[in-house]
Protein backbone atom coordinates (compact mmCIF):
# COMPACT_ATOMS: atom_id res chain seq x y z
CA UNK A 1 0.00 0.00 0.00
CA UNK A 2 2.97 2.41 0.30
CA UNK A 3 3.75 4.63 -2.19
CA UNK A 4 0.55 3.69 -4.13
CA UNK A 5 0.79 6.63 -6.73
CA UNK A 6 -1.52 7.12 -9.44
CA UNK A 7 -3.71 9.87 -12.00
CA UNK A 8 -7.21 8.62 -11.40
CA UNK A 9 -9.65 8.94 -13.77
CA UNK A 10 -6.57 8.66 -16.31
CA UNK A 11 -8.34 6.39 -19.31
CA UNK A 12 -11.30 6.35 -17.10
CA UNK A 13 -13.60 6.33 -20.87
CA UNK A 14 -14.33 3.43 -22.40
CA UNK A 15 -14.97 2.74 -26.02
CA UNK A 16 -18.62 3.56 -27.00
CA UNK A 17 -18.91 6.41 -24.31
CA UNK A 18 -20.48 9.46 -25.11
CA UNK A 19 -20.34 13.03 -23.87
CA UNK A 20 -22.15 15.76 -25.03
CA UNK A 21 -21.78 19.66 -24.07
CA UNK A 22 -24.13 21.95 -25.25
CA UNK A 23 -23.88 26.21 -24.63
CA UNK A 24 -24.91 29.20 -26.44
CA UNK A 25 -22.95 29.89 -29.83
CA UNK A 26 -21.11 32.83 -28.31
CA UNK A 27 -17.01 32.84 -29.26
CA UNK A 28 -16.50 33.87 -25.90
CA UNK A 29 -17.61 30.20 -24.85
CA UNK A 30 -15.25 28.27 -27.04
CA UNK A 31 -13.31 28.52 -23.68
CA UNK A 32 -15.46 25.67 -22.00
CA UNK A 33 -15.77 23.66 -25.29
CA UNK A 34 -11.70 23.92 -24.91
CA UNK A 35 -11.76 22.75 -21.29
CA UNK A 36 -14.15 19.29 -21.51
CA UNK A 37 -12.06 18.59 -24.42
CA UNK A 38 -8.87 18.75 -22.16
CA UNK A 39 -10.70 16.62 -19.53
CA UNK A 40 -11.95 14.06 -22.27
CA UNK A 41 -8.76 13.79 -24.07
CA UNK A 42 -6.92 12.57 -20.88
CA UNK A 43 -9.54 10.28 -20.37
CA UNK A 44 -9.30 8.85 -23.37
CA UNK A 45 -5.79 8.01 -22.59
CA UNK A 46 -4.20 10.73 -25.01
CA UNK A 47 -0.49 12.07 -24.32
CA UNK A 48 -0.26 15.87 -22.85
CA UNK A 49 0.74 16.68 -26.28
CA UNK A 50 -1.81 15.30 -27.81
CA UNK A 51 -4.40 16.94 -25.50
CA UNK A 52 -2.95 20.17 -26.18
CA UNK A 53 -3.70 19.40 -30.00
CA UNK A 54 -7.11 18.36 -28.93
CA UNK A 55 -7.68 21.45 -26.72
CA UNK A 56 -6.66 23.17 -29.48
CA UNK A 57 -8.53 21.56 -32.42
CA UNK A 58 -11.64 21.94 -30.80
CA UNK A 59 -11.32 24.95 -30.23
CA UNK A 60 -10.74 25.55 -33.96
CA UNK A 61 -14.01 23.34 -34.55
CA UNK A 62 -16.13 25.28 -32.53
CA UNK A 63 -15.07 28.53 -34.44
CA UNK A 64 -15.55 26.64 -37.71
CA UNK A 65 -19.36 25.83 -36.47
CA UNK A 66 -19.69 29.49 -35.54
CA UNK A 67 -19.07 30.91 -38.70
CA UNK A 68 -22.67 30.45 -39.47
CA UNK A 69 -23.77 32.49 -36.45
CA UNK A 70 -24.86 35.88 -35.75
CA UNK A 71 -22.55 35.10 -32.29
CA UNK A 72 -26.07 35.97 -30.97
CA UNK A 73 -28.23 33.34 -31.05
CA UNK A 74 -28.59 29.43 -31.66
CA UNK A 75 -26.53 26.89 -29.52
CA UNK A 76 -23.55 24.70 -30.09
CA UNK A 77 -23.50 20.84 -29.26
CA UNK A 78 -20.02 19.63 -29.05
CA UNK A 79 -20.20 15.85 -29.29
CA UNK A 80 -17.40 13.69 -27.45
CA UNK A 81 -17.65 9.96 -29.09
CA UNK A 82 -14.73 7.29 -28.31
CA UNK A 83 -14.43 4.38 -30.64
CA UNK A 84 -11.92 1.70 -30.46
CA UNK A 85 -9.67 2.97 -32.41
CA UNK A 86 -10.44 7.11 -32.28
CA UNK A 87 -11.47 9.88 -30.36
CA UNK A 88 -14.93 11.09 -33.26
CA UNK A 89 -15.74 15.04 -32.11
CA UNK A 90 -18.31 17.10 -34.18
CA UNK A 91 -19.75 20.55 -33.04
CA UNK A 92 -22.49 21.32 -34.46
CA UNK A 93 -24.80 24.84 -34.87
CA UNK A 94 -28.64 24.88 -34.62
CA UNK A 95 -31.13 27.97 -34.38
CA UNK A 96 -28.83 30.46 -35.29
CA UNK A 97 -29.53 32.95 -37.73
CA UNK A 98 -27.67 33.12 -40.95
CA UNK A 99 -24.18 35.31 -40.63
CA UNK A 100 -25.06 38.66 -42.73
CA UNK A 101 -22.81 40.12 -45.16
CA UNK A 102 -19.30 38.67 -46.56
CA UNK A 103 -16.93 38.00 -44.47
CA UNK A 104 -13.59 40.35 -43.92
CA UNK A 105 -10.20 39.71 -44.78
CA UNK A 106 -9.53 38.69 -41.11
CA UNK A 107 -12.19 36.21 -40.98
CA UNK A 108 -11.43 34.87 -44.77
CA UNK A 109 -7.59 34.36 -43.26
CA UNK A 110 -8.76 32.64 -39.85
CA UNK A 111 -11.17 30.16 -41.75
CA UNK A 112 -7.88 29.20 -43.90
CA UNK A 113 -6.36 28.95 -40.38
CA UNK A 114 -8.54 26.76 -38.66
CA UNK A 115 -8.26 24.50 -41.70
CA UNK A 116 -4.92 24.23 -41.56
CA UNK A 117 -4.76 23.78 -37.79
CA UNK A 118 -7.28 20.35 -38.32
CA UNK A 119 -5.52 19.54 -41.06
CA UNK A 120 -2.03 19.14 -39.04
CA UNK A 121 -3.68 17.90 -35.68
CA UNK A 122 -6.14 15.71 -36.48
CA UNK A 123 -6.38 12.57 -38.66
CA UNK A 124 -9.66 13.56 -40.47
CA UNK A 125 -12.18 16.39 -40.28
CA UNK A 126 -14.65 17.70 -42.25
CA UNK A 127 -17.68 20.52 -42.63
CA UNK A 128 -20.83 20.02 -43.52
CA UNK A 129 -23.54 23.37 -44.12
CA UNK A 130 -27.35 22.58 -44.60
CA UNK A 131 -30.19 24.85 -44.40
CA UNK A 132 -30.71 25.77 -40.31
CA UNK A 133 -27.54 24.28 -39.36
CA UNK A 134 -23.32 24.09 -39.95
CA UNK A 135 -22.02 20.97 -38.62
CA UNK A 136 -18.27 20.86 -38.26
CA UNK A 137 -16.16 17.38 -37.41
CA UNK A 138 -13.03 15.68 -37.02
CA UNK A 139 -11.83 12.63 -35.98
CA UNK A 140 -8.02 11.72 -33.95
CA UNK A 141 -6.73 8.17 -33.95
CA UNK A 142 -5.60 6.44 -30.48
CA UNK A 143 -2.24 5.13 -30.89
CA UNK A 144 -1.42 1.88 -30.88
CA UNK A 145 -5.29 0.67 -31.73
CA UNK A 146 -6.61 -0.96 -34.97
CA UNK A 147 -7.66 2.58 -36.72
CA UNK B 1 -6.66 19.05 -15.35
CA UNK B 2 -5.74 15.92 -14.11
CA UNK B 3 -7.37 14.10 -11.38
CA UNK B 4 -4.50 14.18 -8.68
CA UNK B 5 -4.52 11.27 -6.11
CA UNK B 6 -1.90 9.73 -3.98
CA UNK B 7 -2.11 7.16 -1.17
CA UNK B 8 0.87 6.59 1.46
CA UNK B 9 0.97 4.70 4.35
CA UNK B 10 3.83 5.51 6.96
CA UNK B 11 4.19 3.00 9.62
CA UNK B 12 7.48 4.56 11.35
CA UNK B 13 6.22 5.55 14.34
CA UNK B 14 3.62 4.24 16.66
CA UNK B 15 0.60 5.10 15.43
CA UNK B 16 0.41 4.13 11.96
CA UNK B 17 -0.10 7.51 8.92
CA UNK B 18 -2.53 7.25 5.97
CA UNK B 19 -1.60 10.26 3.92
CA UNK B 20 -4.06 11.88 1.44
CA UNK B 21 -2.75 14.02 -1.26
CA UNK B 22 -5.44 15.09 -4.09
CA UNK B 23 -8.77 14.62 -4.54
CA UNK B 24 -10.97 12.64 -3.00
CA UNK B 25 -14.15 11.78 -4.33
CA UNK B 26 -16.49 8.93 -5.39
CA UNK B 27 -14.05 7.72 -8.09
CA UNK B 28 -10.64 7.63 -5.23
CA UNK B 29 -12.60 7.43 -2.27
CA UNK B 30 -12.59 2.96 -2.35
CA UNK B 31 -8.62 3.12 -2.88
CA UNK B 32 -8.58 5.07 0.76
CA UNK B 33 -11.59 2.99 1.80
CA UNK B 34 -9.58 0.29 1.04
CA UNK B 35 -5.83 1.38 2.13
CA UNK B 36 -7.56 2.09 6.01
CA UNK B 37 -9.29 -1.18 5.99
CA UNK B 38 -5.58 -3.07 4.98
CA UNK B 39 -4.05 -0.89 7.93
CA UNK B 40 -7.00 -1.89 10.47
CA UNK B 41 -6.84 -5.79 9.36
CA UNK B 42 -3.67 -5.79 10.50
CA UNK B 43 -4.70 -5.00 14.05
CA UNK B 44 -4.40 -1.03 14.17
CA UNK B 45 -6.99 0.18 16.25
CA UNK B 46 -5.66 3.72 15.56
CA UNK B 47 -4.96 5.61 12.99
CA UNK B 48 -4.10 8.60 11.58
CA UNK B 49 -5.46 10.22 8.46
CA UNK B 50 -3.07 13.19 7.20
CA UNK B 51 -5.42 15.34 5.33
CA UNK B 52 -3.25 18.28 4.67
CA UNK B 53 -2.56 17.42 0.94
CA UNK B 54 -6.17 17.37 0.38
CA UNK B 55 -7.38 19.75 -2.32
CA UNK B 56 -11.37 18.72 -2.35
CA UNK B 57 -13.50 16.49 -0.61
CA UNK B 58 -16.87 15.00 -1.01
CA UNK B 59 -19.72 13.05 0.82
CA UNK B 60 -18.35 10.11 -0.38
CA UNK B 61 -15.01 10.48 1.35
CA UNK B 62 -16.54 11.51 4.03
CA UNK B 63 -18.70 8.33 4.29
CA UNK B 64 -15.43 6.14 3.97
CA UNK B 65 -14.10 8.25 6.82
CA UNK B 66 -17.30 7.61 9.13
CA UNK B 67 -17.07 4.06 8.21
CA UNK B 68 -13.69 3.88 9.25
CA UNK B 69 -13.99 6.04 11.81
CA UNK B 70 -16.14 3.62 13.31
CA UNK B 71 -14.44 0.35 12.67
CA UNK B 72 -11.60 2.09 14.96
CA UNK B 73 -14.00 2.89 17.65
CA UNK B 74 -15.60 -0.85 17.74
CA UNK B 75 -11.50 -1.50 18.06
CA UNK B 76 -11.37 0.59 21.13
CA UNK B 77 -8.91 3.22 19.09
CA UNK B 78 -9.51 6.46 17.40
CA UNK B 79 -9.28 8.13 14.01
CA UNK B 80 -7.21 11.33 14.04
CA UNK B 81 -7.50 13.54 11.44
CA UNK B 82 -5.49 16.07 10.26
CA UNK B 83 -7.05 19.62 8.20
CA UNK B 84 -5.63 22.82 7.87
CA UNK B 85 -7.00 24.28 4.68
CA UNK B 86 -10.38 26.22 5.33
CA UNK B 87 -11.82 24.58 2.11
CA UNK B 88 -11.68 21.22 3.62
CA UNK B 89 -12.06 22.37 7.23
CA UNK B 90 -15.55 23.91 6.08
CA UNK B 91 -16.93 20.47 4.58
CA UNK B 92 -16.57 19.27 8.04
CA UNK B 93 -17.77 21.73 9.15
CA UNK B 94 -21.33 21.92 7.68
CA UNK B 95 -21.56 17.79 7.93
CA UNK B 96 -21.07 18.54 11.59
CA UNK B 97 -18.36 15.76 11.56
CA UNK B 98 -15.63 18.27 12.94
CA UNK B 99 -17.66 17.30 16.39
CA UNK B 100 -17.12 13.77 15.31
CA UNK B 101 -13.90 13.40 14.30
CA UNK B 102 -10.42 14.83 16.82
CA UNK B 103 -9.29 16.84 14.00
CA UNK B 104 -5.43 18.61 14.30
CA UNK B 105 -4.02 20.77 12.36
CA UNK B 106 -0.60 19.55 12.09
CA UNK B 107 0.96 15.94 12.98
CA UNK B 108 2.98 18.33 15.58
CA UNK B 109 -0.58 18.80 17.39
CA UNK B 110 -0.90 14.81 17.87
CA UNK B 111 2.93 13.94 19.54
CA UNK B 112 2.50 17.06 21.32
CA UNK B 113 2.10 15.93 25.48
CA UNK C 1 -3.73 50.81 -23.15
CA UNK C 2 -0.60 50.59 -20.85
CA UNK C 3 -1.77 48.09 -17.87
CA UNK C 4 -5.16 47.13 -19.32
CA UNK C 5 -6.08 43.79 -17.35
CA UNK C 6 -8.41 42.22 -16.77
CA UNK C 7 -9.68 38.31 -16.38
CA UNK C 8 -11.37 37.69 -19.63
CA UNK C 9 -14.23 35.29 -19.57
CA UNK C 10 -15.37 36.60 -16.09
CA UNK C 11 -18.84 37.37 -16.05
CA UNK C 12 -19.42 36.70 -19.74
CA UNK C 13 -22.63 34.67 -19.51
CA UNK C 14 -26.11 36.15 -19.58
CA UNK C 15 -29.23 36.29 -18.17
CA UNK C 16 -30.73 32.74 -20.04
CA UNK C 17 -27.87 31.01 -20.66
CA UNK C 18 -28.02 27.80 -20.50
CA UNK C 19 -25.61 24.82 -20.30
CA UNK C 20 -26.18 21.35 -20.49
CA UNK C 21 -23.39 18.45 -20.33
CA UNK C 22 -24.40 14.77 -20.67
CA UNK C 23 -21.99 12.25 -19.33
CA UNK C 24 -21.88 8.31 -18.84
CA UNK C 25 -23.70 7.96 -15.47
CA UNK C 26 -20.39 6.76 -13.37
CA UNK C 27 -18.82 8.38 -10.52
CA UNK C 28 -15.73 8.63 -11.89
CA UNK C 29 -16.84 11.18 -14.37
CA UNK C 30 -18.28 13.30 -11.98
CA UNK C 31 -14.80 14.88 -12.38
CA UNK C 32 -16.49 16.67 -15.35
CA UNK C 33 -19.54 17.70 -14.05
CA UNK C 34 -17.87 19.66 -11.15
CA UNK C 35 -15.08 21.22 -13.69
CA UNK C 36 -17.41 22.58 -15.61
CA UNK C 37 -19.53 24.02 -12.64
CA UNK C 38 -16.56 25.79 -11.84
CA UNK C 39 -16.39 27.41 -15.33
CA UNK C 40 -19.80 28.32 -15.60
CA UNK C 41 -19.76 29.50 -11.90
CA UNK C 42 -16.86 31.97 -12.24
CA UNK C 43 -18.63 33.09 -16.03
CA UNK C 44 -22.24 33.72 -13.74
CA UNK C 45 -19.96 35.86 -11.63
CA UNK C 46 -19.45 34.32 -8.57
CA UNK C 47 -16.79 34.91 -6.06
CA UNK C 48 -13.89 31.76 -5.55
CA UNK C 49 -15.35 31.04 -2.30
CA UNK C 50 -19.06 30.58 -3.87
CA UNK C 51 -17.34 28.82 -6.73
CA UNK C 52 -15.67 26.12 -4.73
CA UNK C 53 -18.96 25.79 -3.30
CA UNK C 54 -20.95 25.27 -6.08
CA UNK C 55 -18.10 22.71 -7.46
CA UNK C 56 -18.85 20.69 -4.22
CA UNK C 57 -21.94 21.03 -4.58
CA UNK C 58 -22.75 20.13 -7.97
CA UNK C 59 -20.60 16.93 -7.28
CA UNK C 60 -23.03 16.10 -5.01
CA UNK C 61 -26.14 17.05 -7.15
CA UNK C 62 -24.42 14.01 -9.22
CA UNK C 63 -23.99 11.82 -6.97
CA UNK C 64 -27.61 12.03 -5.63
CA UNK C 65 -28.80 11.54 -9.11
CA UNK C 66 -26.65 8.39 -9.87
CA UNK C 67 -27.72 6.61 -6.23
CA UNK C 68 -30.77 5.24 -8.66
CA UNK C 69 -28.42 4.22 -11.09
CA UNK C 70 -26.19 0.98 -11.10
CA UNK C 71 -22.98 2.80 -12.37
CA UNK C 72 -22.99 1.10 -15.51
CA UNK C 73 -25.87 2.20 -17.77
CA UNK C 74 -27.87 5.57 -18.64
CA UNK C 75 -26.32 8.92 -18.67
CA UNK C 76 -26.13 12.08 -16.35
CA UNK C 77 -27.68 15.56 -17.70
CA UNK C 78 -26.52 18.56 -15.80
CA UNK C 79 -28.18 21.67 -17.14
CA UNK C 80 -27.08 24.73 -15.84
CA UNK C 81 -29.57 27.96 -16.24
CA UNK C 82 -28.66 31.50 -15.19
CA UNK C 83 -31.68 33.33 -14.25
CA UNK C 84 -31.85 36.91 -13.34
CA UNK C 85 -32.04 36.30 -9.71
CA UNK C 86 -30.04 32.42 -9.68
CA UNK C 87 -28.24 30.46 -10.99
CA UNK C 88 -30.59 27.12 -11.67
CA UNK C 89 -28.85 23.79 -11.55
CA UNK C 90 -30.07 19.95 -12.09
CA UNK C 91 -29.10 16.71 -13.00
CA UNK C 92 -30.99 13.74 -14.57
CA UNK C 93 -30.41 10.06 -15.03
CA UNK C 94 -31.93 8.74 -17.60
CA UNK C 95 -31.79 5.26 -19.04
CA UNK C 96 -30.46 3.59 -16.08
CA UNK C 97 -30.91 0.12 -14.73
CA UNK C 98 -32.53 0.85 -11.22
CA UNK C 99 -30.15 -0.01 -8.34
CA UNK C 100 -30.12 -3.97 -6.80
CA UNK C 101 -30.11 -4.36 -3.12
CA UNK C 102 -30.65 -1.79 -0.51
CA UNK C 103 -27.76 0.49 0.50
CA UNK C 104 -25.28 -0.12 2.45
CA UNK C 105 -24.72 2.29 5.85
CA UNK C 106 -21.64 3.73 4.45
CA UNK C 107 -23.97 5.09 1.29
CA UNK C 108 -26.56 5.99 3.39
CA UNK C 109 -24.09 7.95 5.41
CA UNK C 110 -22.98 9.70 2.17
CA UNK C 111 -26.67 9.92 0.82
CA UNK C 112 -27.46 12.18 4.12
CA UNK C 113 -24.00 13.79 4.14
CA UNK C 114 -25.17 15.09 0.12
CA UNK C 115 -28.00 16.47 1.82
CA UNK C 116 -26.69 18.57 4.68
CA UNK C 117 -23.68 19.93 2.30
CA UNK C 118 -26.36 21.13 -0.09
CA UNK C 119 -28.38 22.75 3.13
CA UNK C 120 -25.08 24.47 4.05
CA UNK C 121 -23.77 25.39 0.22
CA UNK C 122 -26.92 26.50 -2.03
CA UNK C 123 -30.55 28.36 -1.39
CA UNK C 124 -32.84 25.54 -2.49
CA UNK C 125 -32.04 22.17 -3.65
CA UNK C 126 -34.14 18.99 -4.51
CA UNK C 127 -34.82 15.43 -5.61
CA UNK C 128 -37.67 14.15 -7.39
CA UNK C 129 -38.12 9.96 -8.20
CA UNK C 130 -40.01 8.71 -10.89
CA UNK C 131 -40.10 5.84 -13.03
CA UNK C 132 -37.10 5.85 -15.34
CA UNK C 133 -35.23 8.39 -14.01
CA UNK C 134 -34.06 10.48 -10.92
CA UNK C 135 -33.78 14.43 -10.75
CA UNK C 136 -31.93 16.40 -8.64
CA UNK C 137 -31.52 19.94 -8.62
CA UNK C 138 -30.55 23.31 -6.82
CA UNK C 139 -30.42 27.08 -7.23
CA UNK C 140 -28.26 29.30 -5.86
CA UNK C 141 -28.89 32.97 -5.95
CA UNK C 142 -26.59 35.52 -7.12
CA UNK C 143 -25.49 38.20 -4.54
CA UNK C 144 -26.70 41.75 -4.98
CA UNK C 145 -29.52 40.72 -7.41
CA UNK C 146 -33.39 40.98 -6.81
CA UNK C 147 -34.46 36.89 -5.69
CA UNK D 1 -10.30 27.78 -14.68
CA UNK D 2 -10.54 31.41 -15.94
CA UNK D 3 -9.62 32.94 -19.00
CA UNK D 4 -6.58 35.21 -18.05
CA UNK D 5 -5.76 37.68 -20.60
CA UNK D 6 -3.59 40.87 -19.91
CA UNK D 7 -1.89 42.86 -22.52
CA UNK D 8 0.51 46.03 -21.86
CA UNK D 9 2.29 48.63 -24.14
CA UNK D 10 5.52 49.37 -23.39
CA UNK D 11 6.59 52.31 -25.41
CA UNK D 12 9.87 53.60 -23.63
CA UNK D 13 12.65 52.55 -26.12
CA UNK D 14 12.49 53.32 -29.59
CA UNK D 15 10.43 50.81 -30.83
CA UNK D 16 6.73 50.09 -28.96
CA UNK D 17 6.15 47.10 -27.65
CA UNK D 18 3.41 45.46 -26.74
CA UNK D 19 3.12 42.27 -24.34
CA UNK D 20 0.41 39.76 -23.86
CA UNK D 21 0.10 37.39 -21.22
CA UNK D 22 -2.50 34.90 -21.10
CA UNK D 23 -4.88 33.27 -23.47
CA UNK D 24 -5.23 34.98 -26.66
CA UNK D 25 -8.74 33.60 -28.46
CA UNK D 26 -11.53 34.39 -30.09
CA UNK D 27 -13.12 35.84 -26.88
CA UNK D 28 -9.83 38.06 -26.30
CA UNK D 29 -8.32 38.63 -29.87
CA UNK D 30 -10.64 41.44 -30.15
CA UNK D 31 -8.86 43.76 -27.48
CA UNK D 32 -5.34 42.62 -28.48
CA UNK D 33 -6.58 44.10 -32.55
CA UNK D 34 -7.57 47.00 -30.67
CA UNK D 35 -4.48 47.43 -29.12
CA UNK D 36 -2.27 46.83 -31.91
CA UNK D 37 -4.26 49.42 -33.78
CA UNK D 38 -4.07 52.32 -31.66
CA UNK D 39 -0.55 51.80 -31.40
CA UNK D 40 -0.94 52.58 -35.45
CA UNK D 41 -2.70 54.89 -35.53
CA UNK D 42 -0.25 57.14 -33.70
CA UNK D 43 1.79 56.57 -36.49
CA UNK D 44 4.09 53.61 -35.50
CA UNK D 45 4.79 51.46 -38.67
CA UNK D 46 7.02 48.92 -37.04
CA UNK D 47 5.90 47.03 -33.52
CA UNK D 48 7.34 44.34 -31.47
CA UNK D 49 5.00 42.16 -30.13
CA UNK D 50 6.09 40.24 -27.29
CA UNK D 51 3.89 36.92 -26.62
CA UNK D 52 6.25 35.62 -24.12
CA UNK D 53 3.42 34.89 -21.59
CA UNK D 54 0.83 33.76 -24.08
CA UNK D 55 -0.29 30.13 -23.30
CA UNK D 56 -3.16 29.77 -25.73
CA UNK D 57 -3.13 31.12 -29.33
CA UNK D 58 -6.07 30.34 -32.12
CA UNK D 59 -6.88 31.18 -35.26
CA UNK D 60 -8.36 34.18 -34.55
CA UNK D 61 -5.07 35.22 -32.87
CA UNK D 62 -3.21 34.36 -35.70
CA UNK D 63 -6.13 36.25 -37.37
CA UNK D 64 -5.33 39.66 -35.84
CA UNK D 65 -1.75 39.17 -36.09
CA UNK D 66 -1.76 38.57 -40.03
CA UNK D 67 -4.14 41.62 -40.03
CA UNK D 68 -1.62 44.19 -38.42
CA UNK D 69 1.52 42.22 -40.16
CA UNK D 70 -0.28 43.50 -43.01
CA UNK D 71 -0.92 47.16 -42.07
CA UNK D 72 2.48 47.32 -40.62
CA UNK D 73 4.15 46.54 -44.07
CA UNK D 74 1.88 48.71 -45.89
CA UNK D 75 3.17 51.55 -43.89
CA UNK D 76 6.43 50.55 -44.71
CA UNK D 77 7.47 48.64 -41.04
CA UNK D 78 7.40 44.76 -39.66
CA UNK D 79 5.75 43.19 -36.83
CA UNK D 80 8.09 41.04 -34.93
CA UNK D 81 6.94 38.51 -32.89
CA UNK D 82 8.80 36.82 -29.96
CA UNK D 83 7.90 33.88 -29.29
CA UNK D 84 10.12 31.00 -27.38
CA UNK D 85 6.97 28.47 -26.05
CA UNK D 86 7.69 25.40 -28.26
CA UNK D 87 3.37 24.85 -28.05
CA UNK D 88 2.92 28.41 -29.49
CA UNK D 89 5.84 27.87 -31.60
CA UNK D 90 4.17 24.80 -33.31
CA UNK D 91 0.68 26.76 -33.94
CA UNK D 92 3.06 29.59 -36.07
CA UNK D 93 4.58 26.33 -37.63
CA UNK D 94 1.52 24.20 -38.71
CA UNK D 95 0.07 26.94 -40.44
CA UNK D 96 3.06 28.23 -42.06
CA UNK D 97 3.28 31.53 -40.40
CA UNK D 98 6.59 30.82 -38.99
CA UNK D 99 7.63 31.80 -42.14
CA UNK D 100 5.77 34.95 -42.82
CA UNK D 101 6.73 36.38 -39.47
CA UNK D 102 9.78 37.33 -38.20
CA UNK D 103 9.97 35.52 -34.81
CA UNK D 104 12.81 35.50 -32.17
CA UNK D 105 13.15 33.40 -28.74
CA UNK D 106 13.81 36.85 -26.46
CA UNK D 107 13.44 40.57 -26.25
CA UNK D 108 17.28 40.70 -26.36
CA UNK D 109 17.72 39.14 -29.78
CA UNK D 110 15.76 42.13 -31.65
CA UNK D 111 18.29 44.77 -30.03
CA UNK D 112 21.11 42.55 -30.60
CA UNK D 113 23.05 43.98 -33.52
N1 LIG E 1 -17.96 12.38 -37.21
C1 LIG E 1 -18.08 12.32 -38.55
N2 LIG E 1 -19.04 13.01 -39.16
C2 LIG E 1 -19.17 12.99 -40.50
N3 LIG E 1 -18.38 12.27 -41.30
C3 LIG E 1 -17.41 11.54 -40.73
C4 LIG E 1 -17.22 11.52 -39.34
N4 LIG E 1 -16.20 10.69 -39.07
C5 LIG E 1 -15.78 10.23 -40.23
N5 LIG E 1 -16.51 10.74 -41.24
C6 LIG E 1 -16.33 10.47 -42.67
O1 LIG E 1 -16.87 9.21 -42.97
C7 LIG E 1 -15.88 8.37 -43.56
C8 LIG E 1 -16.09 6.90 -43.19
O2 LIG E 1 -16.31 6.80 -41.78
P1 LIG E 1 -16.00 5.47 -40.97
O3 LIG E 1 -16.34 4.28 -41.82
O4 LIG E 1 -16.64 5.58 -39.64
O5 LIG E 1 -14.46 5.67 -40.68
P2 LIG E 1 -13.09 5.13 -41.29
O6 LIG E 1 -12.43 6.36 -41.84
O7 LIG E 1 -12.38 4.60 -40.09
O8 LIG E 1 -13.45 4.09 -42.34
C9 LIG E 1 -14.59 8.93 -42.98
O9 LIG E 1 -13.45 8.58 -43.71
C10 LIG E 1 -14.87 10.40 -43.00
O10 LIG E 1 -14.62 10.97 -44.27
N1 LIG F 1 -34.81 23.66 -11.01
C1 LIG F 1 -35.93 23.34 -10.28
N2 LIG F 1 -36.50 22.15 -10.48
C2 LIG F 1 -37.61 21.80 -9.75
N3 LIG F 1 -38.17 22.59 -8.83
C3 LIG F 1 -37.62 23.78 -8.62
C4 LIG F 1 -36.48 24.22 -9.33
N4 LIG F 1 -36.15 25.45 -8.91
C5 LIG F 1 -37.05 25.76 -8.00
N5 LIG F 1 -37.92 24.78 -7.79
C6 LIG F 1 -39.05 24.75 -6.84
O1 LIG F 1 -40.11 25.52 -7.37
C7 LIG F 1 -40.43 26.56 -6.45
C8 LIG F 1 -40.91 27.78 -7.18
O2 LIG F 1 -40.01 28.08 -8.18
P1 LIG F 1 -39.86 29.55 -8.76
O3 LIG F 1 -41.20 30.22 -8.76
O4 LIG F 1 -39.13 29.48 -10.07
O5 LIG F 1 -38.81 30.15 -7.73
P2 LIG F 1 -38.89 31.09 -6.46
O6 LIG F 1 -38.39 30.19 -5.34
O7 LIG F 1 -37.87 32.15 -6.80
O8 LIG F 1 -40.30 31.57 -6.29
C9 LIG F 1 -39.15 26.78 -5.67
O9 LIG F 1 -39.34 27.40 -4.45
C10 LIG F 1 -38.61 25.40 -5.56
O10 LIG F 1 -39.20 24.70 -4.47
Amino acid sequence: MSGDTEIAGADTLSVGDRVELIFPARGDLVVLARLVASAISARAGFDIEELEDLRLAVGELCLLALQGSDDRHGDLRLEFVLTDSALDISCTLAGAAPHMGAPNAEAADADHLSEQILDALVDEHGREQMDGFVRAWMRKHRRGRSV
Amino acid sequence: MEQYFQIEERSDGEIPVVAVVGEIDVATAPQLRECLHTVMARGEATVVLDLLGVTFLDSTALGVLVGALKRCRELGGELHVVVSDARIMKIFEITGLNKVFPIVESLDALSAP
